[in-house]
């Protein structure tokens, strides 16, 4: 077929065809390097943490609705990490939200040049801030802070605000960047057709922008809990770590699922039951993360619906 | 510019069809060595998904099936055993935008006939340069700077440079899918001659357009298409000044497009 | 080079369990690793001779300071030694003794409180030093002696005034220390004295090192937490006589100061030839006459009271 | 009417102005956050930092303790780490853009890849304490840490390889395509060197991820400083720097351990290596620009 075959007799090169499988396989070994590892992170997560349920003796609910967490005395009862874990993410979020989505608008509204020339590189450099950092400021001055607003009341100034407050710093750049892709994805469109009705531009944010731009706020949010719930070494140093019973306010030391993760895994013996049920709260950490997985997926397709 | 040329490629009741949706009814149509045959219609009607079929490039969209037979020197390339690589080799294609790689002149010439392992010395190389970018009108206004990026050229000799990287592959088919719809008219007027000096070599090509004047300008046949249906072809004059079928007569007409 | 030419094959084997998708059936069988220590491979390098191999050393961050001077002293003396010391805590260090990562294991409590005894038996308990401890509070608070009585009404949150004590009038801040810490163990086991800490209280934080405890106590007002003599730092916080006896190293040697501890450093039975030799200069009266009290510790030879695993006092 | 309608449009610019000035007063609030952040550590850290010694003495140093072999390890940790996830990373991306069939591997391999980049650094290091550190028999060390961060930073990029290849025009794509080259050789030759800009800036930046993360690797390469001799030939030996058999200590883990250890000085330290962190990440973010314009100014003027 090809008239040019004769008059070019090809090089020793590699067939196209086993070049293009050289290739596939290449990239799909790596592909399933990764798929493996996390297959294993899962199956060993799992198989380490349901030791504990089924061959350790603790009953599932009582592991979960246990109010007391004091592995010393073989009592292990998550319920005040899974307290601690979720207050200082939903208090993060809730501190972040609207600073985040004012920056958000500003950026991509208001002053787009500046926004996404100077301000937005300047916000990711605080996702580059390594955790510790943040923990040593948080114990230094957050921690002084909420000692010297609350004074006696505050202990130590460790507790759930303490460790709030330092989340929401460190989520800040991710709902942010993540608001200002959701915003300037809503096509101009929209905004001239507000306009054009004579809407000024707040009324146009409002009603129009912020509207069609929920499904991807939405997203951002829950980027900004995945990551505030995950986080560990930040939050350890400023919450006060006290496990063994349920946190009772906001200025109440606790610890977080993460928290007495690290803290635990030195002290514990692998093979003990205390191991194991650390491996359990490594396990319900594992369950959050996808199902932050699946409600960003539900929002996905909930959205793309809607779009359609 | 008879039935006397050799026929290079015959579809036979080719259809295409994404997912579910046949977007292309049985067509069936010749292409013969030395001519051009315009593929007209307005937008989605069709004639670009047509030409994708013509060197398999469907292949590249998922969910996208090609039926029907496409003979090519006789033989049925619509098959999955057909060697892709081989065929593209002789049957080239140039897009609506113009596409030159990220290199210099020089490179996007030599960059597949290099890798189809056809160049054996700099000599062979400097030849084949030398003589595509002739072929494509392009060699007396680049000659000093083959070693420039081909993103300083204009967009008309951005778009002529495809062409030529086409030729250096020696095909015997060329695809041109609206090739000059990003360009300027004078651009435009230089890629047009272009593709008739190519058809005067005796290779086959096909050219989709919805500029119903280039159409009579560079082509010796016409099909038309309208939402998936090949509604008439002939050659280009007949199909302009003696239209047969009422939709044809209405998109030459001005009705709709 | 045979050492690392042996790990590296090890280290090959496991990725391709990995690519296979073995790897997750492997660990599903043991929990434990069946190496032997890399301490034999390294000492095959040169001759017998002189003291070759390598030692890890992992475990209680306590005495992890003095561990690693008296390691430098060594590597010094021996230079195709090598020994690395590490963290991780207690039950690491037991753990990884147990599991054979780690030649020595550190601990400052007794195995038994950490593992099965068939594990224990499995293990040689060398006692390195004793530390001694004691309670600890913010330089403002006004009181300088606690009874073990009232030492074990604040920990247990029956006193939470510091005017019921004898100081001036305000809150108790309890810091305590994280429930697996040896620290904590040793100083519930004078102090507490086997009464129960109820559900209903608890301190203003639970810290995981030292290093918080004597940042917290420093910056919180009325606040009162427990230390080892080591971290002692006047400028810092105030230390407390407990029943009138000061804590210092001759009051815990008579046995006059009750909380104190030793600080283990475990070996399997069959340890080699590096790590005895580097477990006897532990105990040589270079370390013990030196270091030990450098770095804020007792030797375990001045004692003339004795513990055991269920820390029962006797003496000598 | 006209009068409400009047005051409506009164009400409406007012509220205008009032959302606009509360929005550039939190800009104004992130900005001095920010600064107010890096401002203090610097404050508290780059005096120690400069101090003569820090940044080259030994940690085991009794007079003058510095952090050179926690600066060592920090890089070295890096280097392992890139050298394993940059590879896999974008062999993954290509996979996911140009090959991957639509079926359920690869909705499979998404899923996986998404999990990874949602986990708690901790359970990777968990993971990695047994996984690498025991059945892997890899000990605690730096190949160890390495993998531990190399999970962490896979998802991240993989992800800005995808996009980095994702934004070069599917024009270039179909036109190698159509001159009968295979998806390898057009990824490979044209694709790649087109996304080249985007891929080292996202390499650079999610180094400085890597460089400062310390929860994944105190359970999997250790939280002492190791005793480094430079002078060393013995490969195999923990003093050898460049073995990776060798446990280590990075500026991160360096920093949270000081705070665990009360001795005398740590606290000042700790800020020191947190200013040091600092301004490597700095200057992660700043080579990361500067190399991504110049890598692009470099193609297009080729």
């Amino acid at each position: 077929m090809a008239k040019t075959k004769e008059e070019y007799k090809d090089k020793k090169m590699m067939p196209k065809g086993q070049l293009e499988s050289v290739g596939l396989g290449l990239t799909g070994a790596c592909v399933a390097v990764v798929a493996i590892v996390v297959v294993a992170l899962i199956f060993m997560v799992a198989q380490q943490g349901l030791t504990t349920f089924f061959a350790d003796g603790i009953g599932f609910g009582s592991f979960i609705t246990g109010q007391n967490w004091i592995p010393s005395d073989g009592r292990f009862g998550a319920l005040p990490l899974i307290v601690g874990s979720f207050s200082v993410t939903l208090l993060s979020t809730l501190f972040t939200l609207p600073i985040a989505l004012g920056s958000a608008i500003f950026v991509v509204e208001i002053q787009p040049g500046f926004g996404r020339k100077i301000f937005q590189p300047l916000v990711e450099l605080l996702v580059g801030i390594p955790s510790v950092v943040y923990g040593l400021i948080g114990l230094t001055v957050v921690n002084a802070a909420m000692r010297s607003i609350f004074g006696a009341a505050a202990g130590t100034g460790a507790g759930i605000l303490s460790g709030a407050i330092v989340l929401a710093v460190m989520i800040l750049p991710t709902v942010t960047t993540l608001s200002i892709d959701a915003l300037a994805a809503v096509p101009n469109a929209y905004r001239e057709g507000s306009y054009a009705l004579g809407c000024t531009r707040w009324q146009t944010v409002w009603h129009v922008v912020l509207k069609s731009a929920m499904p991807s706020l939405m997203t951002a949010v829950i980027m900004g809990m995945t990551r505030a719930f995950g986080e560990t070494l930040a939050v350890q140093m400023v919450i006060g770590g006290v496990e063994k019973s349920m946190p009772a306010g906001l200025l109440d030391p606790a610890a977080t699922l993460t928290t007495a993760l690290t803290s635990g895994l030195s002290n514990a013996t692998t093979g003990s039951v205390e191991y194991h049920a650390l491996w359990s709260l490594g396990l319900i950490l594992l369950a959050m993360s996808l199902f932050f997985i699946l409600i960003i997926h539900l929002i996905g397709s909930k959205g793309a619906a809607k779009h359609d | 510019m008879t039935n006397t040329r050799d026929i290079i490629l015959t579809t036979e009741d080719v259809t295409v069809t994404y997912g579910t949706h046949e977007a292309l009814h049985p067509t069936n149509l010749t292409f013969a060595a030395g001519e051009v045959t315009a593929l007209i219609g307005p937008s989605g009607c069709g004639k670009s998904t047509f030409l994708r079929c013509l060197n398999l490039m469907n292949r590249e969209i998922p969910h996208c099936a090609v039926g029907g037979h496409i003979n090519y020197h006789g033989h049925d390339i619509n098959t999955p055993k057909e060697n892709l690589y081989e065929l593209r080799k002789s049957i080239g294609m140039v897009f609506q935008q113009p596409t030159p790689f990220r290199k210099s002149i020089r490179e996007n010439i030599l960059f597949a006939p290099k890798r189809h392992g056809r160049i054996r010395s700099k000599e062979q190389a400097d030849e084949l340069v030398e003589t595509s970018l002739k072929q494509a009108a392009l060699w007396d206004e680049v000659k000093d700077k083959l070693d420039r990026s081909a993103y300083a050229l204009s967009g008309g000799q951005q778009q002529r440079l495809c062409i030529a990287r086409t030729l250096a592959m020696k095909p015997d088919v060329i695809l041109y899918d609206e090739p000059c719809s990003a360009l300027d008219p004078l651009s435009t007027m230089s890629v047009e001659e272009t593709i008739r000096d190519i058809a005067s070599t005796g290779i086959c090509e096909a050219i989709v357009t919805h500029n119903m004047e280039q159409a009579t300008r560079v082509s010796d046949r016409t099909a038309f298409f309208y939402v998936g249906d090949m509604v008439e072809t002939g050659p280009t004059k007949q199909i302009f000044s003696n239209p047969k079928d009422q939709k044809l007569v209405d998109y030459l007409t001005g009705r709709f497009g | 080079m045979q050492d690392i030419s042996r790990r590296k094959f090890l280290g090959l084997m496991g990725s391709a369990a990995v690519l296979a998708g073995l790897g997750v059936a492997g660990c599903g069988g043991s929990g434990s690793s069946s190496d032997s220590g890399s301490a034999d491979a390294g000492a095959g390098d040169s001759g017998s001779s002189s003291l070759s191999g390598t030692i890890v050393c992992s475990g209680a961050t306590s005495f992890q300071a003095l561990v690693e001077d008296a390691a430098n002293k060594f590597m010094d003396a021996n230079p195709d030694v090598s020994i690395s010391v590490t963290g991780g805590g207690s039950g690491q260090g037991l753990s990884d003794v147990k599991d054979g990562k780690a030649q020595i294991g550190r601990s400052d409590v007794f195995a038994e409180a950490k593992l099965e005894a068939a594990d224990v038996e499995k293990l040689v308990d060398n006692q390195v030093a004793v530390v001694g401890m004691g309670p600890i509070v913010n330089s403002n608070v006004d009181v300088d002696d606690l009874s073990t009585e009232q030492l074990k009404g604040i920990f247990t949150g029956e006193i939470t005034d510091w005017s019921e004590v004898g100081g001036t009038a305000g809150p108790i801040q309890v810091i305590n220390r994280k429930p697996g810490s040896g620290t904590r163990a040793t100083f519930e086991a004078a102090v507490l004295q086997g009464a129960t800490v109820p559900d209903s209280w608890k301190p203003v934080a639970e810290e995981d090192s030292s290093g918080t405890v004597v940042e917290k106590v420093q910056q919180t007002e009325g606040s009162i937490s427990y230390l080892a003599f080591s971290y002692y730092d006047d400028s810092k916080f105030k230390a407390l006589s407990v029943d009138g006896v000061a804590p210092t190293a001759e009051n815990v040697e008579s046995g006059d100061f009750k909380i104190w501890a030793y600080e283990h450093c475990y070996t399997p039975a069959d340890a080699d030839e590096v790590t005895k030799a580097f477990i006897d200069y532990m105990l040589s009266d270079e370390v013990q006459g030196e270091l030990v009290e450098k770095d804020g510790f007792i030797p375990v030879s001045g004692m003339k009271v004795q513990k055991d695993a269920d820390g029962n006092i006797s003496n000598k | 009417m006209t009068r409400d309608l009047d005051a409506h449009a009164a009400k409406i610019g007012k509220q205008d102005k009032i959302a606009t000035g509360i929005l550039t007063l939190i800009v104004g609030l992130v900005l001095a956050l920010l600064a107010a952040i890096v401002v203090y550590i610097l404050f508290q850290g780059l005096g120690k930092m400069l101090t003569p010694g820090f940044l080259t003495n030994s940690p085991l140093d009794d007079e003058n303790p510095g952090i050179s072999f926690e600066l060592f390890d920090s890089f070295y940790m890096l280097l392992w780490t890139l050298l394993f996830s940059v590879p896999i990373s974008l062999g993954a991306a290509i996979f996911l853009v140009e090959y991957a069939p639509e079926n359920w591997v690869t909705a499979a391999a998404k899923t996986a890849i998404e999990t990874l980049s949602s986990l708690p650094s901790i359970v990777v290091g968990m993971f990695g304490s047994l996984f690498f550190v025991v059945v892997c028999n890899f000990h605690v060390s730096i190949l160890s840490g390495a993998l531990a961060l190399t999970m962490f930073n896979i998802p991240i990029l993989v992800r800005t390889i995808q996009q980095a290849l994702e934004d070069v025009p599917r024009s270039q794509r179909d036109a190698s395509l159509a001159m009968g080259l295979t998806r390898w050789e057009t990824t490979t030759k044209i694709l790649l060197p087109a996304a080249m800009p985007a891929i080292v800036t996202g390499v650079v930046i999610s180094a400085g991820r890597v460089f400062g993360e310390a929860a994944a690797l105190i359970f999997t390469s250790g939280s002492a400083p190791a005793r480094l001799n430079f002078a060393s030939t013995n490969f195999g030996s923990p003093t050898n720097p460049w073995n990776i058999f060798r446990p280590a200590e990075t500026m991160a883990v360096h920093i949270w351990k000081l705070r665990m250890e009360p001795s005398q000085g740590n606290d000042v330290i700790a800020w020191g290596c947190a200013a040091m962190l600092m301004i490597c990440i700095l200057l992660f973010n700043v080579l990361a620009r500067v190399l991504g314009k110049a890598l692009a100014k470099k193609m297009t003027a080729e």
